[in-house]
């Protein structure tokens, strides 16, 4: 959603920062928004925040980053749906001096002038460490992934499917589907997985609505606690499967804290401090064992 | 006249239909020059006869001479290459184009480039065969903004700008009025001194002849003879074509009208077409309602009947204003009418004979539930079918199957099923047959003997002459005079309905 | 027309016209894919799968026949989808924020469903909009209402546990109640079909508005009813989704409206109205969701099953045109 | 049925079906959006955001105008968003995996695109499919083609750094080209559909199609060519949305068919058939971008988009309906 804090434009003398994410309507893009606004808030800043509907409209976020620029923002923070199709847009941000702060999977270019990131492959790796060690390093797994288009979707499995091959050749990954991260179709998928393979023993949501439709799928199956689910980022759903232990874990990003960084390093661009080529927002593995520490709660959204 | 002078011949010609045997070894044959009707009751084949030669149908069976040659006539296309054109009984235009751009469809003048339309010489072309042919067209109307009457004169134009030396017309009279027929009867002796065989078919009997050399006589999908119509008498054309002598009873006008007022209108206007409207119409009484084509008739009675607004006006029934704005209302209000366009304004054509039978009453047929009494709808069905005669292998045929006549007949059906006390028709008798006719006519009597009360929109003098007990005439859209069924005659009815107003208003 | 003949004739009629034949091809062609996955797949052929195709069915099934309805009037309903996430959003604020019972969150999702298809019909038969129209600014106008009332976030029936087990439970042969819902739905939408008169003014609409209205029926009326009735359908759509999910999720829904249609028109239901039949739309679901599930299990990759999906929908309405034309 | 009467009605009539007034009606709408805008938001009317503005409606118009063709003829295409697509992929294959000239591949996207529209063609006039069904199908096809010719991966033109600047680039005033091939195809697209055989038996289909069939017209053959065209207007949008990302992206395209069809009703185009303009689609296609920047820009959140979308879209056809009624 592109909620402003204070008016859009160049007016006023707080600064204007643009920010254009790679989503709206899922829960963890409004986290990343609320971490911006609050800390925009703080500093005094005023920001915009959009970002097109599904994760497969990279022509659409062109526009919008265009759009952007037009409003002459004294910096931009932008997470690529693809980073080389924004190549053009990033080059006259250059040449028009305003800085751009990558976030989330980051922009692979040298224009910005520092990436907020969070390294999908190696969190969905932990993912598949996780799920070795929760089936004794053999055996069957699947992936339900939102969609096969998008880099969030391609990064999180290939980073949980290749981590297997590399560090757990016992393990099997019988199927990959992609879900759409629809709840219920995600659900007659995995279900669909586990008429497959009867002897399935993990599975792996790769994003909020996959996990969410593995657990559902679990559920109508009566198959809860016998195969083992793991889930990725969070929300009510997750958290309560993961503390009454039907879910293992998940893997969560701080959308919060990337949000706030986001704004953060773009006002130390604005003043012209000299920034880390990278700044890690991490990522943290979270169960029933630790998800009420209080760092794993400030990470969480429901 | 050898056989080689045959224009066309077609011979042994079978064509079925799902349930129906449309034609049954049928044969047909046209000279250069000549003028020949095709009749036949409703459903007898005219028009499956016909479309064989336009190329719309192939015959099951059957072979199709040109010029003594035998030749297959796959797609319009086809037929219009043999130089064969075809006024088609229903209207076959393009309302969103011009009345230009209709005629030469398929045929438009081409400009610099192959493929660019040159619209000048279109309409140039369209305007030059209407003064040849006399017709009083826009070439840059729309079509859709055309009266049926003036429609039916754009598909004539289209037919004759091809200059075929075959010409068939599928009851091009059915919505014309005498005016325009005349007119139409004149082209067609022009045609027949070119030595352009014509194919004219009619229920019209008195027209063949006015204008036909010979007549061939079809009855249920069979050849039934081809005579020389001046050796004939209409009479027994009409024996043979029912296979029966029809009894033409002569209009009974009851002594006394019964005073009870069913239906008033008072000053019922709605800008150039209807201009202060008012008449009333008796328990018992047939009303007729004549004038020339595009005289505002149908627009009256759809103002009426609440199927167009009305810029002012009062409709009172039993002397109760009532508010009808819809059909809805006049249904409610106990009137029902029929269209004189059935196709369009009558019938679910995709919808089967009982369906449609019912569509006006089906509360009737309901219970509180909204459940439908299906034996009911049945058996009222199937009795209408029967006393109309309607030519149906079921009730579950699909209307759209149905000959243009029987398609008439089941609109009646509906109305009469209804059971509403004032019943409208417009055009009743359009491209019914003789036998149908004296039927419908019987009803129409029987009906206001029975006390509903009767209005008759009709272009056909004697029958409004026959039918009516008294006549209101309408041009431009005003009531120009009233005659009881006595003081009536032919010539009273087209002075009235030729009194245009000296300042002709646009 | 002498009676013998016509008794004949009209028995011929009814084998051929009637919509006999038509549902068994449809039929025919789900028995086919059924056959085909099961030969190729044994764990496609067990009961649990078959019981996740019902399961799958249900809230396609559910809108499916809604927009049969809307589809034989000679109409379209693009909004379906989205309004269903609407009716469940609604469901979600009664029994969690409102904290009502679920007995008064039902109708209620139902009644919203009902509202937002009266709007489409207002739209359509007053304002004179094409179904096409009014039914797509609708689906934007639901999706955002869904996400503003819903704050862009899941609500979850935390409150009612008994929620789910209503519509998921299985007391019945191993079998979940929603499939019996859907049945049950089902035979409700093909009695008010063919034996009411709703249904026969929503034929008569399709086939000829202008003859219905001049025949003295209030097609306004009808028809608003007809577009009120598909929302009807949508709300219990929602309903169904939501106890499947446990929540009322703003962001699905979109795209639902499609496979409804697919699944109305595969079943022989003509886009160009006047024709159709609820027994048609099931088979029509069911052959879309058998497709879904049996092109996972045997692990054909997502980018094929578009083109397959693609394929047999083309396939499907093709041999049902044939099926027409040799009879007309 | 005097001449007088004739010719007066005529000219009446020349006022007002003319597109005339129609356009106006559109053009208002979208000049009080513009006005709206500018005046709530100074970075709004900026030239920068005009050329955004024109930049966002290339695409979207050129794949308006060939759906305007197709609805004209009473028709519909639900596939040109991931024809769209499908040929952008073929021009990423010929460039890229092929490494011919881009002379070379942009005839082939178009080419691409003309086939996928032929098919559909095919299917609609030869096997009597309800458009609507067989674009819904070709819809699925071409998405899963185009994944899997590009191997689901988005395929860079690295190669080409000259197509960006050809389509993006800005020779004249500070205008990037894509727009002056927007106006370009608009004026052939018009005078396509005004004044040669095509548009006016486009018009006539729409109009009454068994009459222009009895009148001698092999209606199969130019069903087919208007679908053809409007995968040629596809094809071009595939190539202006790769210079663009300069990539093909194998999954966008969904939705844009919904987009298209948006502008051309709203610009006046008839779902119903045989009515319809270029400049209206055009119009059309402005409004929604318009629309859709111009919310973006004042900051309006996504989820009240997608209501005022959805109330544009039936605002501006509904505004329409009523100049129509007032006119008949
Ligand atoms: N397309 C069709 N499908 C099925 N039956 C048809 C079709 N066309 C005509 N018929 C049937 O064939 C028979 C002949 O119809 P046709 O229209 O030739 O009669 P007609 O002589 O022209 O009657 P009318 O004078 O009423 O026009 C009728 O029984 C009609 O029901
Ligand atoms: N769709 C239309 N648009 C504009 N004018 C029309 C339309 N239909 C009819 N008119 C005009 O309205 C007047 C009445 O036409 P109408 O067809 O009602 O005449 P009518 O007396 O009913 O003749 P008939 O019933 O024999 O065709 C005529 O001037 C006609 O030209
Ligand atoms: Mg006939
Ligand atoms: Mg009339």
């Amino acid at each position: 959603g592109g909620s402003a804090t204070g008016s859009g434009g160049t007016g006023g003398t707080k600064p204007y920062i643009a920010i254009v994410s790679k989503g709206s309507q899922h829960q963890f893009w409004q986290a990343v928004q609320k971490g911006a606004t609050d800390e925009a808030t703080a500093k005094g800043a005023t920001i915009t925040y959009e970002g097109p509907a599904s994760e497969s409209e990279v022509d659409k976020q062109l526009t919008m980053l265009q759009t952007a620029l037009d409003k002459k923002p004294a910096a931009i923070c932008f997470a690529a749906l693809d980073s080389k199709a924004a190549g053009p847009l990033l080059q006259k941000a250059k040449d028009a001096k305003v800085p751009v702060v990558g976030f989330d999977s980051g922009v692979d270019s040298d224009i910005p002038v520092t990436t907020v990131s969070t390294d999908n492959i190696a969190a969905a790796g932990e993912a598949a460490d996780q799920m070795a060690k929760l089936i004794g390093d053999s055996g069957k797994v699947a992936v339900i992934v939102h969609d096969q288009t998008s880099q969030t979707g391609t990064t999180r499995r290939d980073g949980f499917v290749n981590r297997m091959k590399e560090k757990h050749p016992n393990i099997q990954v019988v199927a990959v589907e992609y879900g759409a991260g629809d709840p219920v179709k995600s659900a007659d998928l995995a279900k669909a997985v586990m008429t497959a393979n009867p002897d399935l023993k993990g599975f792996f949501g790769a994003n909020e609505g996959s996990a969410k439709g593995v657990l559902n799928a679990l559920k109508e199956t009566g198959k809860e606690n016998k195969v083992v689910a793991i889930g990725y980022d969070s929300g009510q759903q997750q958290i309560d499967a993961i503390k009454s232990g039907v879910m293992a874990g998940a893997i969560t990003q701080n959308p919060v804290g990337i949000g706030a960084k986001c704004v953060s390093a773009a006002l130390d661009a604005i003043a012209g401090k000299t920034l880390p080529k990278t700044i890690d927002t991490g990522y943290y593995w979270y169960d029933k064992t630790n998800i009420d520490k209080a760092e794993i709660q400030a990470v969480l959204y429901k | 006249m050898s056989v080689g002078d045959l224009l066309v011949e077609m011979t042994d010609i079978s064509k079925s239909f799902p349930g129906v045997r449309a034609l049954d070894g049928c044969r047909f044959e046209l000279r250069p020059g000549e003028v020949h009707a095709l009749v036949g009751e409703n459903g007898a084949g005219k028009s499956t006869m016909m479309k064989l030669l336009a190329g719309i149908y192939r015959p099951d069976s059957g072979t199709i001479r040109f010029k003594g040659r035998e030749v297959d006539i796959s797609s319009p296309r086809a037929a219009q290459d043999l130089g064969i054109s075809i006024i088609h009984q229903e209207l076959n235009l393009m309302g969103h184009l011009t009345v230009a751009q209709n005629i030469f469809i398929g045929r438009e003048p081409r400009g610099m480039l192959p493929f660019m339309l040159d619209e000048a010489a279109l309409n140039h072309n369209a305007r030059t065969l209407f003064e040849e042919l006399h017709i009083k067209l826009d070439p840059r109307a729309r079509v859709s903004n055309l009266a049926v009457a003036q429609q039916q004169m754009v598909e004539i134009a289209k037919a004759l700008s091809f200059n075929s030396n075959v010409l068939i017309m599928d009851e091009p009279t059915a919505a014309l009025t005498d005016t325009e027929i005349d007119e139409l009867f004149r082209i067609i002796r022009q045609l027949r001194e070119r030595g352009t065989g014509i194919v004219h078919i009619s229920h019209r009997l008195e027209e063949l002849k006015q204008i036909s050399d010979r007549v061939t006589v079809m009855r249920d999908g069979k050849y039934v003879d081809t005579v020389t119509t001046a050796d004939v008498s209409t009479q027994s054309i009409i024996s043979m074509m029912v296979g029966r002598t029809i009894f033409e009873e002569a209009p009974e006008v009851p002594e006394k009208r019964d005073p009870e007022v069913v239906l008033e209108v008072r000053g019922l206007s709605r800008g150039r077409v209807i201009r202060d409207v008012s008449f009333q119409l008796h328990r018992g009484e047939i009303l007729g309602i004549s004038g020339l084509v595009g005289a505002g008739r149908t627009e009256v009675v759809r103002a009426v009947f609440g199927a167009d607004p009305s810029d002012s006006g009062q409709v009172l029934v039993h002397g109760r204003p009532a508010e009808i704005r819809t059909p809805t209302d006049a249904v409610a209000a106990g009137i029902g009418y029929l269209s004189e366009d059935r196709k369009r304004f009558g019938l679910a054509l995709t919808m089967d004979v009982e369906t449609n039978t019912c569509l006006a009453s089906m509360a009737s047929f309901t219970d509180q539930l909204g459940r439908i009494n299906f034996r009911r709808t049945r058996e009222t069905a199937i009795s209408h079918a029967k006393s109309l005669a309607i030519k149906t292998p079921s009730i579950r045929q699909r209307v759209r199957n149905l000959s243009g006549g029987n398609q008439q007949k089941v609109v009646i059906a509906k109305w009469l099923t209804a059971d509403t006390e004032v019943l409208i028709f417009d055009e009743p008798t359009r491209g019914i047959d003789v036998g149908a006719k004296s039927e419908i006519y019987k009803l129409l009597n029987d009906l206001a003997r029975q006390g509903k009360a009767i209005i008759m929109i009709s272009s056909e003098l004697p029958e409004i002459l026959r039918m009516s007990h008294r006549i209101l005439v309408m041009c431009e859209g005003r009531i120009t005079g009233e005659l009881s069924a006595a003081e009536a005659t032919q010539e009273r009815i087209m002075a009235l309905a030729t009194q245009r107003e000296s300042v002709a208003a646009a | 027309m002498t009676t013998p003949t016509a008794s004949y004739r009209s028995r011929v009629q009814a084998l051929v016209t009637g919509d006999a034949l038509q549902r068994i091809l449809a039929l025919g062609a789900l028995v086919v894919l059924l056959l085909f996955f099961s030969a190729i797949s044994p764990p496609f052929r067990t009961t649990d799968n078959f019981t996740s195709i019902l399961v799958a069915t249900a809230v396609n099934g559910i809108l499916a026949m809604g927009v049969t309805f809307v589809i034989i009037t000679g109409g379209i309903d693009l909004s379906v989808g989205t309004t269903m996430t609407l009716c469940t959003v609604v469901l979600g604020l009664t029994v969690t924020k409102a904290g009502l019972p679920l007995w008064i969150g039902l109708p209620a999702a139902m009644a919203a469903g009902a509202f937002l298809g009266t709007l489409n019909g207002l739209l359509i038969a007053k304002a004179k909009l094409p179904p096409f129209i009014a039914t797509l600014g609708m689906l934007n106008v639901a999706r955002g209402l869904a996400q503003i009332l819903s704050d862009v976030k899941p609500i979850y029936f935390e409150g009612n546990p008994e929620f789910y087990d209503v519509f998921m439970g299985k007391p019945l042969l191993g079998i979940p109640n929603v499939v019996f819902v859907m049945f049950g739905a089902a035979v409700i939408a093909h009695v008010v079909l063919t034996r009411t008169v709703l249904g026969r003014y929503t034929f008569a609409l399709g086939s000829n508005e202008e003859a219905t209205r001049l025949s003295g029926v209030n097609v306004d009326r009808w028809k608003i009813a007809v577009y009120a009735l598909c929302g009807l359908f949508a709300g219990l759509a929602g309903i169904l989704i939501g106890a499947r999910m446990t929540s009322a999720q703003p962001s699905v829904g979109l795209g639902y409206e499609l496979d409804a249609i697919a699944a109305a028109v595969i079943g022989g239901t003509s886009l160009s109205g006047g024709e159709g039949s609820i027994v048609g739309t099931i088979i029509g679901a069911f052959i879309i969701s058998t497709l879904t599930i049996g092109l996972s299990i045997v692990g054909v990759p997502d980018q094929w099953k578009l083109v397959i999906t693609g394929l047999v929908v083309i396939g499907a309405v093709w041999l049902d045109i044939l099926r027409r034309r040799n009879r007309a």
